[in-house]
């Protein structure tokens, strides 16, 4: 079983779909500890990705996953779009001219894609970012051993909980930080933003 | 949520128009990406001074473009740092062969989308550098944060900047003195209200009739710490003690004294905040020198207030005294 | 009732201090009774322009005092017309030998406490003159109310008038000045809150979340009608509609277009709230030839916004840009 | 039976006692149709007034009046202010170099203050102001028959009926009269602090 280009770019529509249902969720968690424009931010960078896609339609998983960062980049703004458009073009680097991905492939793209989150925040494992569903995410991935579906069961749990595991955290970098022990008790946003993008790949490349 | 607008996401060009047609002595503005640039730029020879952020600071930083301050600011979405590609063209627009300085207020989104506009403009040949602000002491522990967040001092470092490159100064030098204000600057906040972002409709935060939240940012998020409303003499020394004890500033000092409105702080509040600043300065020996009463750089319609000190030397106090003319700041001219 | 202040008694004289300590380059502050006055008065030769009214319109009054406004203004109690002594001392501290205009906004309290206090200034040999203001068009039916209230204009008026009497014009033509403005201008108002006296301790009204006043002064009253909350664009429409059909406006003419705040409304909005005004006087061939964009007569912490226009002559627009140097108003110099 | 001048100073002092006591009161009457600041204005007035009654007190009620209306003037402010600074310093001008009041002499009184409110305010009765209260309240006791002391209680009643009768009007002068229909339905501040005028008037002299 491998993820076509097709799959990639309806995953693609469904973090966007799954975004804007989530928008105010987001903005919620995000007026706790944050600003409240993560949902907002997230949103209008997915829509200008959709835009972008019927241009793509035809290349490579690699330009596509590139063309979503670069809209990314160039619309979110914040953390988020530095963020975001950082994973989605490592991904597309990681995926150049690749037309389907493999389970290897996929993990290799997210491992991409997670170490340039990582160069960019400089964020470790349990600051309470985005981070926290991404690395668990890739771990559950690389030690998956029954197939794509299942390691992207696991993945999914592994973000989801990751997401979770944010909420007793005190923040240690974005603007979470800022308010130091008060940012306990709350989910982190893009933690959050972060499990849907695992949880739109499993649900659309286990559905076909 | 009550507000003048129509629809949330048309806010900022909107603004960017209104801004387009008033001061069109002053500025243009150019959209896709948003930028507001001199009318006059590039200026031969001069240093290029930019900034940005997100939106909802008014009149920080649009306000602040013309003869002896910015040459360009880049509004992002409200509360959203703007994006690399809106600095890359502000850079360009404003590169008059000196080289370009960027003032960053230090949140991790406006520190990424800076660097990745510098680092394309560097790669077209342009000289940049960046100065960080970050004059919060409001956020402890730099260790365990994201760091101090830039705020109040960000408008004084931008107009003594913006005179340093009126000189004709060099890159080094402009940066030079913009890191000079920033570091002998603090800033402490508070707010009686939260603020309401457009896109998410309802307050950030709920504060109860009778409590403040003291140490907060620009961006409408809760403080450090939340306790019972209390006289605004208490409050200022609260305030006043957390920013002097910071650098510190000593008796026989000359200080620059902004106090700022965060929106929706009437200018009659801020002057009685100023009273009590000035007597809790007196009784530290410390002399306001200049001052600046008004909202320069704000959360929306938050009501509470910040307090900045600058501590001033001779360099810093003429090139303040410059003229200056922007929409927000203007005197000399 | 959330306000930085200490005890609401003392809000004013606070406010004074500060302005004494902060301004003293421009103004003397006189208490008891309380003035601010223009810091080189009385200027000999030179017509003396005051003004004064409640205090919580921050920064009218006081802060247009200096060169090319306004030589003293007089601070009553929050809301409260100042008292004829106030007036009296400050007619006599402006007196330059060339008589004195006092600037009155059409208020019952401010007409007879100001009358009073002219009577009192002529019994001792000072010429005075005084012109009211009254440009609120909500106020209809001036046969059966006390006539039109006097509001943003009042503004314009004492930049113009203060910059006809620096050109040490006589009384005569100063007043005359001063009423032409006054003539030629049209304001409406309009509140998204009420705002809080800080003697009163709560709001003066209660507004729904989803509601508006239509028609407010600048005392915290209820306006003339209460609506739905609309977009911006409507609710200028609306407002500039009847500024504009009551004068009227008429297409060709160029006028100074001034959106201000009431005081909890940020720039932001006013930006938006100008760019719906824009719209609306270009679609009915009225050019805005100057413009003012800001807080500068408020309502406290009262959220909402006016519309003023002025039109323009070659006389109002070269006055209107003539130097200024007062804290709240400055250019030129 | 005449009012001795230590009586009109006692009823200053009533008068200053019933504001302070309805200070909160006449603010409410006056946010409902103006701006929230009949109480603190009067109230900081009467206290002004009060202390200068010592300076006064072995001087003819004249002196004590005019004095008291001097104060108003330069302490209250507002509409207010002048109005009730001008009823005083009437009433005063009519009672120059007296040591006791008839009833004829404080009529005379009350006449000489409400015409010095009528010539400064122009209102007319029915525009719902203080003079809605005050004129009733001299016609009462111009028509009185029986003696000094049911005067009193006559003009008290005229006063509290003329401020009730202001509940329906709709304002012709003053901030009110702005509001237009919408001043309907709500009492007048003014005329309800005159209402307490004859009203502390009735009890400090009727009470000895
Ligand atoms: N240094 C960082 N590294 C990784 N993720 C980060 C970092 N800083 C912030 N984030 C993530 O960004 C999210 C906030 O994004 P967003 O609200 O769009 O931006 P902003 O904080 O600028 O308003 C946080 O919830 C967090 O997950
Ligand atoms: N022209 C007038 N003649 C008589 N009384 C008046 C007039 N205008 C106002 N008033 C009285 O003044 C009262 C308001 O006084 P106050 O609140 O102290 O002054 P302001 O209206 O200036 O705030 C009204 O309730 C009314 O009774
Ligand atoms: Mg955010
Ligand atoms: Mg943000
Ligand atoms: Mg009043
Ligand atoms: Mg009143």
């Amino acid at each position: 079983m491998t993820i076509s280009r097709d799959a990639v770019i309806d995953w693609i529509r469904a973090f966007a779909a799954a975004v804007a249902e989530n928008k105010e969720y987001l903005t919620q968690l995000d007026s706790a500890i944050g600003d409240a424009d993560h949902g907002a931010n997230m949103h209008r960078g997915m829509q200008a990705a959709l835009e972008k896609l019927p241009g793509v339609a035809d290349k490579d998983i690699g330009t596509v996953l590139k063309t979503v960062g670069m809209t990314l980049v160039s619309t979110v703004g914040g953390a988020g779009g530095p963020l975001y458009g950082t994973l989605f073009m490592q991904m597309g680097t990681a995926t150049a001219g690749k037309l389907e991905l493999t389970l290897a492939d996929w993990t290799a793209a997210l491992q991409a894609g997670v170490n340039g989150v990582v160069m960019r925040g400089k964020a470790n494992l349990g600051d309470k970012t985005m981070v926290d569903a991404l690395t668990p995410a890739l771990n559950a991935l690389k030690t998956a051993t029954s197939g794509l579906g299942e390691a992207l069961v696991q993945s999914e749990r592994a973000a989801d909980q990751g997401k979770r595991d944010t909420i007793p955290l005190v923040a240690r970098k974005g603007r979470a930080s800022y308010l130091g022990e008060r940012s306990a008790g709350h989910q982190d946003p893009g933690a959050t933003s972060s499990h849907l993008l695992l949880k739109t790949a499993l649900d659309t490349w286990t559905k076909a | 949520m009550k507000k003048l607008i129509n629809k949330p996401e048309d806010v900022v060009v909107e603004e960017l128009q209104a801004i387009a047609h008033a001061h069109a002595d002053l500025v243009k503005v150019h959209y896709n990406p948003n930028f507001i640039v001199r009318a006059d730029a590039p200026l031969k020879g001069k240093v290029g001074v930019i900034s940005g952020g997100g939106s909802g600071h008014e009149p920080m930083h649009g306000g602040f473009v013309g003869y002896g301050m910015l040459d360009a600011a880049c509004p992002g979405a409200v509360f959203t740092s703007p994006t690399p590609d809106q600095m890359l063209e502000a850079t360009k627009a404003v590169n008059g062969g000196a080289g370009v300085l960027h003032i960053v207020k230090n949140y991790t989104g406006d520190i990424m989308n800076f660097e990745m506009a510098a680092d394309l403009a560097r790669a077209e040949g342009i000289e940049v550098e960046a100065v960080v602000t970050n004059d919060d002491v409001a956020v402890q522990d730099s260790l365990y944060t994201a760091g101090r967040r830039g705020v109040g001092i960000t408008v004084i470092a931008e107009k003594i900047t913006g005179a340093a490159a009126e000189q004709k100064r060099a890159l080094k030098d402009v940066a030079d003195i913009c890191r000079k204000v920033n570091a002998q600057g603090r800033t402490m906040g508070m707010a009686l209200t939260s603020c309401t972002v457009p896109h998410a409709g309802k307050p950030t935060f709920d504060l109860p009739e009778d409590e403040m939240e003291i140490g907060i940012g620009i961006h409408g998020e809760p403080g450090r710490t939340r306790m019972k409303l209390k006289p605004v003499a208490e409050i200022v020394e609260m305030m006043a003690k957390a920013v002097v004890d910071d650098l510190p500033y000593k008796s026989g000092d000359e200080v620059l004294a902004f106090v700022n409105g965060m929106g929706g702080t009437p200018l009659i509040e801020l002057y009685v905040v100023y009273n009590e600043l000035n007597k809790f300065l007196s009784g530290r020996g410390i002399k306001i020198a200049r001052n600046l009463i008004g909202s320069y750089i704000t959360s929306l319609e938050m009501a509470g207030c910040s307090i900045t000190l600058l501590k001033l030397d001779d360099e810093m106090t003429k090139l303040w005294d410059a003229p200056v003319k922007t929409a927000g700041l203007r005197w000399g001219m």
